[in-house]
């Protein structure tokens, strides 16, 4: 693929990488076609509706990747799409759900209570917990989280599957504190390194610098602790911008492998100063979910039967982006009909 | 669940009417969306200006000039205090300093307050597979304390949880400090017949104040569980200014309130 | 000391403390006296020379504060001030030193050669990550920093005196890895719960909220990881300003316990966008602390002789304060004579 | 130290442009102050301009456009690429896909590279105490791979350690990976003398370059453990361009050159 990247580095741009190509622009296909690979651990950042790597998602979907193990705290439109798109065989997570138009995920929902996807369970902060170790690079982490429930005394994970994945022994260790006598004991996490984490961003400078505006939720962590990262971003713009005020950029250049150039591209989920998520195709989106023919359709008319983000932009269409477009001040669509 | 009379107010509206009542001010308040959100809101609006709202995904005292429909919602990054992410949520949900109140939903509830909202049925293989933990079992060990929003049923205020996602009072008595919890537990229960709490020292669930057309042994009735009704009084129905305040200011697009 | 309190809090604001009083506005004297108790730990913010809480530490040794245990990453300016001024029995630590003005601090040098002083040596990341896990209220965290060493192999502190100080059994644990079999071990640090952390801040709101400018260094973990926190700042900012960026904003007003008006309180260290270090008063600290009666005199002449931080800025004069004022496009004096 | 011709540029400059000439393009350099920024800028401007500086402080590829006097100077601070903290900078250093070399200094240092920059003297009542490790041990212990800055002396190249601050290749052999490192070791010691490494599979430091001016001899003279130079060459004296560039460019105030 080599060959094919579309991207350019300018001269001799600080880089931290000793291939020179620490921030690649590729095109979502060539992104996922290099860093996503069957069976492989992926991390997707976001939350719920907001800032779902949706381009990226939709595009492993469409090139029919399968056996993920995803890793993810409150994931939602991102993880039900991959689950739905037949894309994950086993999960850890903290949750699943759309907020208020899928408490619980709809396709995940299904596949578990037909057996189709393995699940570990764990907490939110617990697997932000694992995320932050594994970008700390220590092998567990301590927390009272947990204690006295199932979420400690309930494996998931067959152990058969924790040998074939290469995944640690154990889901959670209740271990003493060695360091005060009599003291609580303490729930010990493993540390996730997935292979590829994919986050979506407003910002990627042509160094590129990352920086996200709102709420990261535990998507630096997420970053942090993968072994490749490809981001997807609203705009790439030029560095001296972001180095105008460098407290507020959240990613150095040498941890992104690839960036992807995506407007609209966590779509139907939100991203804060560009555009709200999208009610009106969350809405449609739950009933497709629903429904096993809906489903498939829905998968036809807006993945596969598209050849790329920027035919389903198109089909999105002018008036439903206009729709949730940001107000510049707020971040979000003020009065927009959410009902 | 219908009232027995019918009052001028919903079921939701006195749910998050008595749950904003219960909040000292000065809370940090921990709140999902739905019920829980509105609660919030109503405790922050009405009964305690200076609690703070959090979410769990790092925002820290936002506006809510609209309501979230998602903790993730961009409206909760508004005006806030701070935008974050999940590890300083729960790091503050937890701090030993702060006096923090969560605010959780459930899908099934026992006597000492632990909650399950993963699955009903064999947790390999699932009858109905839920949303998971989220923060719940985080807010539930860690928070000062906290509050259980869920509608009354049989099904639902279980002899036996199906999995225990959220430590309550655990086995009652003194086993949730046994277990390692340094604080918390749940405080009440606000379903839509009334307002539970637990008696000590055992932290048997009972029932403290059921709603105006609600009568105590109805309240018995929908619980799966023996439930002790003998120290229950009615409670006080939303007062004007409650319900305008959330009706007009709060919710006027009544997105979760209906 | 209630009825002294120069702070007012708006009517009803937000605050999230059950006192009502969750950001109160006090003097450094006041702060001081209330929160920075004999025999306390404590922890400074800042790093070197850059951002320590200079008129909180003036105070401290004005008020003859003694007998503290300090807890420390790099610090430099604070650290050597508060060693020399008598007040410092025991200090975890993992650098002293002023950058090119004292590679080792002076004072502290000599106090530990002389015995005066209980040291235990960590690194700058154990420290911090022994904050994150005060900060994370969980009882440890594992590192992989420092196996094969006498940081880990030497105890400084005695078993009497960490009985007495109520300290952790020990300074770490080499432990295995329970989640691999065959793994590597690792350094098990305990967390560190300062009972008072000091940090100066450029902005805070008048909602307590307080915003860092440039880096943070260890300060929000410090912060985070206490039991009480003073924050002194530049400026006492509108709430609205602040929230107009909350992506730009440190820490949320209910993490701190009072907050003291300080314009230049970090000096001689430099505060970004406000001044620079100050090289000259930095030079002439390092030849007084080199000399007993030099320093004797620099004491009495810099701390005690003055009646507070207003004193010591009329005391450093306007010519100087100008000559280190921050060029408000770079943060720092661009062309300032360091030699 | 004095050499025994008096060339046309000071050991420092000899120091850092030797450093800078072991740096491969893209490397993520964690520097210290003093000789070690000079050389991280040497390597910058000159040889591998696609690296990147790191300071532990949490300064990420910052311009550098006047030097800084401390890894807390504002200066790191400015046209960065990310202002941040400690835990940020060290989790970087150590973090496997990223190819980081540290540029350390010391008061003491051993056969396989084991530095000392705690104390003198007994640990409890040291002679001489100095800063302590900072980020030192860290960086030994996690950097891909560092180098050291020191100047000679038998006093400074010592048979044994007063204090183990930084792990080298600890005891040699394979005792660095059987610790429970993955990766990192010394890469090269950098003296004002010559340059010298670590031979296979022993990991024992040996002389690899002197600098024009200085005979091999002379630096085993100076170094009070055995060292082999039987494989030392000369090193090539600074370019005229690399002592322009270092002169004109990186430190024109002359503020660590002197």
């Amino acid at each position: 693929m080599d060959n094919a990247d579309i991207g350019s580095q300018p001269g001799a741009a600080a880089c931290g990488r000793r291939d020179g190509v620490c921030h690649k622009l590729l095109t979502s296909r060539q992104a996922v076609e290099r860093y996503v690979k069957p069976g492989c651990t992926l991390a997707v950042g976001g939350f719920t509706i907001n800032r779902n790597p949706m381009a990226l998602v939709h595009e492993i979907v469409r090139q029919r990747i399968s056996d993920l193990h995803l890793v993810a705290h409150s994931n939602g439109q991102a993880l039900d799409v991959l689950v739905g798109g037949g894309c994950v065989s086993c999960v850890e997570v903290a949750y699943a759900g759309n907020g208020r138009f899928a408490p619980s995920c709809i396709r995940f929902r299904r596949a578990v209570e037909r057996g189709e996807l393995a699940v570990e369970d764990y907490s939110n902060y617990q697997m932000s917990l694992r995320f932050l170790a594994g970008a700390l690079n220590v092998p567990f982490v301590p927390t009272k989280s947990g204690l006295g429930t199932d979420l400690v005394a309930k494996q998931g994970f067959s152990a058969e599957l924790r040998r074939r994945r290469r995944l640690p022994r154990q889901k959670v260790i209740v271990s003493s504190d060695p360091f005060h006598h009599g003291a609580n004991d303490v729930v010990l996490l493993p540390a996730l390194n997935p292979d590829v984490t994919l986050i979506h961003a407003q910002y990627v400078g042509d160094d590129g610098t990352v920086r996200i505006k709102g709420l990261t939720f535990a998507d630096l962590e997420e970053v942090k602790a993968a072994s490749a990262v490809v981001v997807s971003c609203e705009q790439i713009v030029p560095r001296r911008w972001l180095r105008q005020d460098p407290d507020q950029n959240s990613l150095p250049g040498f941890m992104v492998d690839a960036y992807v150039l995506a407007p609209w591209g966590a779509h139907p989920t939100a991203c804060h100063y560009f555009y709200d998520y999208d009610p009106a195709h969350l809405k449609y989106y739950a009933q497709a979910a629903k429904d096993e023919e809906r489903w498939a359709a829905y998968l036809a008319e807006w993945v596969y039967g598209l050849d790329g983000h920027e035919a389903y932009v198109d089909k999105v269409g002018g008036t439903a982006l206009m729709r949730i477009a940001a107000d510049r001040a707020r971040g979000f669509a003020p009065g927009l009909d959410r009902r | 669940m219908a009232f027995s009379t019918l009052p001028p107010y919903s079921a939701r509206e006195m749910m998050a009417i008595a749950a904003g009542r219960l909040i000292s001010n000065g809370d940090i308040l921990f709140a999902g969306t739905g019920v829980a959100m509105l609660a919030a809101c109503v405790a922050k609006h009405i009964h305690a200006p200076r609690s703070v709202v959090l979410v769990e995904t790092g925002g820290i005292d936002p506006t809510l000039t609209e309501l979230p429909l998602a903790v993730a919602d961009p409206r909760v990054m508004d005006e806030a205090a701070l935008n974050s992410g999940l590890i300083d949520s729960f790091s503050i949900i937890g701090h030993r300093k702060l006096h923090t109140v969560a605010f959780l939903g459930a899908a099934q509830i026992d006597r000492y307050g632990n909650l399950n909202s993963t699955c009903l049925g064999d947790y390999h293989r699932p009858r109905v597979r839920f949303s998971g933990s989220g923060g719940a079992c985080d807010a539930g060990s860690l928070a000062g304390s906290f509050i259980v929003f869920i509608h009354h049923g049989r099904n639902k205020f279980v002899e036996r949880l199906d999995y225990l996602t959220t430590p309550g009072w655990l086995e009652g008595g003194d086993s949730r400090t046994a277990a390692g919890f340094p604080r918390g537990g749940p405080l009440a229960v606000v379903s839509d017949l009334g307002v539970l709490k637990f008696a000590e020292p055992g932290k048997e669930m009972y029932l403290a104040e059921y709603y105006p057309g609600v009568t105590p042994q109805q309240v018995a009735e929908h619980t799966g569980f023996a439930l002790d009704v003998s120290r229950a009084r009615e409670a006080a129905p939303p007062g004007a200014d409650e319900l305008r305040i959330l009706r007009e200011e709060i919710d006027p697009q009544r997105l979760i309130l209906g």
